[in-house]
Formats: C-alpha cells, sequence, structure tokens
C-alpha cells in the first residue's frame, strides 16, 4: 500500500460531514483542486483514511460512505486496467457532474438558510377573529389523494413512536465480513460473488465487495467477470493463512 | 412621540398571542408607563379611517378588522370554497380508506383517542364513508368503508390506486 | 385614491389568515385588478415607516412586523418561527425548490446517499414540501415540490424569485 498520510484537520468535525459527496468536496477542495482535475487515485486514499479514521472515533457513518468507497476503489481498479480505460473515464465524467451539481446545492442550500433568517424576523398577527362563515360547498383540493397518504403515513408513525424500541441487531463489521470470506476460501479454491451475497442485506455486500477489492489488489484474490451484469468468479491466489486475515483486519478497523 | 418608539408599540400589539397591556409593553420595552399610554392613544387615532382598528379588550389592546368592512370580509371567507377537513378528519377518513371495512373502536384505537363517533358522523353526512355491515364478534359493531363519492372526489378509478406508504418510505410495522 | 377602497383592501389583507392575491380582492370587491394594485402599493408606501410592514409573499399580500423591531418583538414572543432543520434538510429542500418537480430518487441521487425519504417526511409535515402527482415514467414515482408555506417561511413571492446560481456566486458551467 502506497505509504499515504494526509494531514487530518482533526479540528474539523468528522461528523459534520452530510454524506459521501460532502466528504468528497472537501477532499478536492483541501487539494486546492477543480472538480474536473480530481485524481481518483490519491482521492481513494484519503477518502479510505477519513472512513478509518470516523471509524477509530466511533462515529455513526451511515452506509452511503461505503457505497461511495467501493465506488471509488472500483473506479480505482478499473484505471489500472488498460481495457478498462473507457468504463473508467465514463465513470470518472459521471462523479465530476455530481460533485459539480452537488457544489451547487450546497450554495443554494446556504442561500435558503439565509433567506429564511431574514424572513423569520418578521411576526404575524396570531390569534383568529370570529368571523362567521356561511355554509360552504365540500371540495378538496388537486392533490388531496396524496395528503390522505400523508394524514395515514402520521398516524402510522404516531403509534409507532409510541411502541417501545426494538434493538437492532448490530450491523456487520469488515471483521466479520473477512474471516466469512476467509473460512470460504480455505475450504475452497474458488467461488461465485452471488453465492456469497445470497440473502444478505445491503451494508453486508458493501463491506464483502470493498474486501474484494482489496484482496484482488494485494493479489490474493483473481476476480473474473465475462459480461457485464454477468456472474462474478472469485478465484484464490496464494495461501489465506491467520496471518493474513488479521493483517487484513487490522488495515480496516 | 418618537416615531420608532409608536411604531414599535403598533409591532407587539400587532404580534401579541392575546391583548396586551400597557404594563406589559412598558416592560418589554423598559418605558415609561405614560409614554406608552400616550402611544397607545395615538395609533388608535392614527387607525379610525383605516381597515384595521385598535380596540381595547379585555385589559389589554388588539387590532381587529374595522367592523365597517366586516360585510366585505365574510364574503372573502365565504370565497375560500373548498372547506378543508380538519387534521382529525382527515386522519379518520384515511384510516377508513386504508383499513376497510374497520370499526370505530379500530380507528380511535389507531388515533390514540377515545372515540371517533362524531368525526364519522361528519364524514357520512359529507357522503365520504358508509356503514358497510356489521364485524362479526361480540356487541357486533359497525364496519366502516368510503364511498363511491369518496373515490371521485379523489380522483380514483379504484381503492388500488391508494398511494402506498412504502412509496413515501414509511414501513407499517 | 378612495380612502374606504384602500381601507377595505386593507380589512381584507389584515382578516386573511395566508397571503392574499391581487385577483381575489378584486373579485371579492369586484373592481378593477389595476385599482387594487394601486391601493396595495399606497398601503405598502403607508406601512413603510411602521411597525406593521406589508409583505408580497407566496404569490399575495399579508402584513407581518416589520423586521426592524425583530428584537423587541422577540422580546415579548420568546421564539420565532425559525426552522430548525439539519444540513441535510435543507440540501434536500434546496433541491426541491430548485429543480421541482422531482422524484425522491433524484434527490437522493442528486445529494449521493440511498434514500431521502425521511427528511422528506419531515419536509411535509412542516409543511414545507409536498406530493404534486406521479412521473410519467416506469413504477410512477411520486413527484415533489415546494408549498406556498415554503414561500411565506422564506420571503418570497414567487419561486422565480429564488436568487439564481449567478446571483448566489456560483459559476454555471
Amino acid at each position: 500500500m502506497m505509504d499515504f498520510s494526509p494531514a487530518f484537520d482533526l479540528e474539523l468535525q468528522l461528523e459534520g460531514f452530510n454524506g459521501p459527496l460532502d466528504l468528497l468536496l472537501h477532499l478536492v477542495r483541501k487539494q486546492k483542486m477543480a472538480i474536473s482535475d480530481i485524481a481518483i487515485a490519491p482521492i481513494t486514499e484519503q477518502y479510505a483514511e477519513y472512513l478509518k479514521r470516523m471509524e477509530e472515533l466511533n462515529l455513526d457513518i451511515a452506509g452511503d460512505y461505503f457505497v461511495m468507497a467501493s465506488t471509488l476503489m472500483l473506479m480505482k481498479a478499473k484505471s489500472l486496467i488498460p481495457r478498462e480505460k473507457e468504463s473508467f473515464e465514463e465513470m470518472r465524467e459521471d462523479l465530476i457532474f455530481q460533485l459539480e451539481e452537488y457544489e451547487k446545492i450546497v450554495a443554494q442550500a446556504a442561500e435558503l438558510q439565509k433567506l429564511h433568517r431574514e424572513a423569520v424576523r418578521s411576526f404575524p398577527r396570531v390569534y383568529k377573529e370570529k368571523i362567521e362563515k356561511a355554509e360552504r360547498e365540500f371540495k378538496v383540493g388537486e392533490n388531496a389523494i396524496f395528503l390522505l397518504v400523508e394524514h395515514y403515513a402520521r398516524v402510522i408513525e404516531r403509534r409507532k413512536a409510541l411502541r417501545p424500541i426494538l434493538i437492532k441487531p448490530k450491523p456487520y463489521t469488515m471483521k466479520d465480513v473477512l474471516s466469512l470470506l476467509f473460512g470460504v476460501f480455505r475450504k475452497r479454491k474458488s467461488t461465485r460473488f452471488s453465492s456469497l451475497t445470497h440473502q444478505r442485506e445491503r451494508g453486508f455486500v458493501v463491506y464483502l465487495f470493498v474486501s474484494v477489492l482489496e484482496l484482488v489488489r494485494e493479489g490474493s484474490l483473481k476476480v473474473t467477470q465475462t459480461d457485464t451484469f454477468s456472474e462474478i468468479i472469485l478465484q484464490r491466489r496464494g495461501v489465506f493463512t491467520e496471518e493474513k486475515q488479521q493483517q487484513l483486519i487490522a488495515r480496516f478497523e | 412621540m418618537d416615531g420608532d418608539f409608536k411604531a414599535t408599540v403598533e409591532a407587539l400589539i400587532f404580534a401579541a398571542d392575546s391583548p396586551v397591556s400597557v404594563e406589559k409593553i412598558a416592560k418589554i420595552l423598559e418605558a415609561d408607563m405614560e409614554l406608552v399610554r400616550a402611544a397607545v392613544a395615538e395609533l388608535t387615532t392614527d387607525y379610525v379611517p383605516r381597515g384595521i382598528n385598535l380596540f381595547e379588550l379585555a385589559g389589554g389592546y388588539r387590532f381587529l378588522t374595522s367592523r365597517r368592512f366586516y360585510p366585505m370580509v365574510l364574503k372573502m371567507k365565504d370565497t375560500d370554497r373548498s372547506l378543508s377537513l380538519s387534521q382529525a378528519a382527515f386522519e379518520t377518513l384515511a384510516i377508513v380508506a386504508y383499513r376497510q371495512p374497520v370499526t370505530s373502536q379500530e380507528i380511535a384505537a389507531m388515533r390514540g383517542v377515545q372515540s371517533v363517533s362524531s368525526i364519522l358522523r361528519n364524514l357520512q353526512t359529507l357522503e365520504l364513508v358508509r356503514i358497510a355491515g356489521r364485524k362479526d364478534v361480540i356487541g357486533r359493531p359497525m364496519l366502516y368503508r368510503t364511498t363511491p363519492k369518496f373515490l371521485e372526489l379523489f380522483g380514483l378509478y379504484s381503492l388500488d390506486e391508494l398511494p402506498s406508504l412504502e412509496e413515501i418510505g414509511v414501513n407499517e410495522l
């Protein structure tokens, strides 16, 4: 692994990020790069470092951050494969577009906040005069049907709020996923990616994907896919030792 | 009289939840009661020819629509034709729509209230809800359903077209 | 300008619970829109130095206290109308405001997250956002728009008044 240790601005509130794009934009700005000049490899490393740091601080990190991490890793992997050059460029263009759009949204959100702060400096008249109304015909507005589902949702949500909170099972950690993966490859030489993800939740799949990419990167796994969306075959290269497993776990923790 | 002082008194009376006393205004503005009284007197006079008047009521002051223009105000209130259902009525209607056939007790339990019978009567009067038989349990309570008029008013061909909770990201648990 | 005509317009705006449009006033008073517009303009000027001002909001007119006296009125009310929204909620609202009508999936994609449904529910509960129909694509996802209350709470007469990216200082590429 390339030794890359960005100086962390820890004074920055790590938990203050509003999602993966916010974090990415922050990294790009820190490099004083134009969004359109984004260099995927270093950004991927830094992004992963941030996630690691956030995990160390025991911040509750949304799955969205890991989805972005796996996208970045996939891009990085593609950038190394000549055959994937076109696909890589396409993904990079998409990401640039997404970041540029997101930058606009942030500016617009800040503007709305400003407008709101100014607007609420005025107060309305609150008490109502009792002025008799005549009998009126009953009509509903154009979007009443959506108002109906909103009201129903309100009832359901209120009822849920009154119920005892169910304790959710602990989500997967990278350690669980890696142990599982190592367990499989200690017994066999190859397997289908789908057999590992069968009936698993999204968080697990994302972790698994990241682990696989990491193992491919360091040469322990070979991945073949004959066509887009076709089955991904994972093949073991080298030996899956306990030691290697611990090493990898340490890297993610 | 300092124009800004008078204007502040005006703003306070306008925005208050209930009639405000001279005493309260004086306290907020850290001003002399006499000064506030004078401002209120001037404001009262200023507003005499206008569409809004300043009234002394229940130990305090408040702005009200000038009585002279009541007929027009009434006309405006009548023009707001699309009578909207109250929050409680809308919720009750929503429960009937989504859970029909349903009993009055079931609706009340879902809404966390003692009774919804007067709301249900109201919805029946508006022809949005109807009685559709009795439930086969002890006491044989009446079952409620929505009417064809409900479908028509809400622009639906059938109940299958009701938007699902899932679509707005709420899971029923 | 006939003093009574102006006072009637004043009374109507004052008596309404939400901003009233020139069209509506003209219809109630069976008067010419131009005449109403002139009355509103005069009223706006009349009220400038006062504690109450006439604001152009959400397609209509509404009396509110003058922003100048915010500190004093706040002292009386203890709390203002500020929405306590997270940054994520403001971003979601910005997407709806600037790109409406828009689906929940489109918003999530723009924010780079999997789902925004709980934020959207919250914005709906606050009556800032509403469902405004379905998009004519496979799955017919719901489309979201901002409400008149959004315009009111953000001091806007119409969506055209939303500051452009140029005005905000972001270069549109």
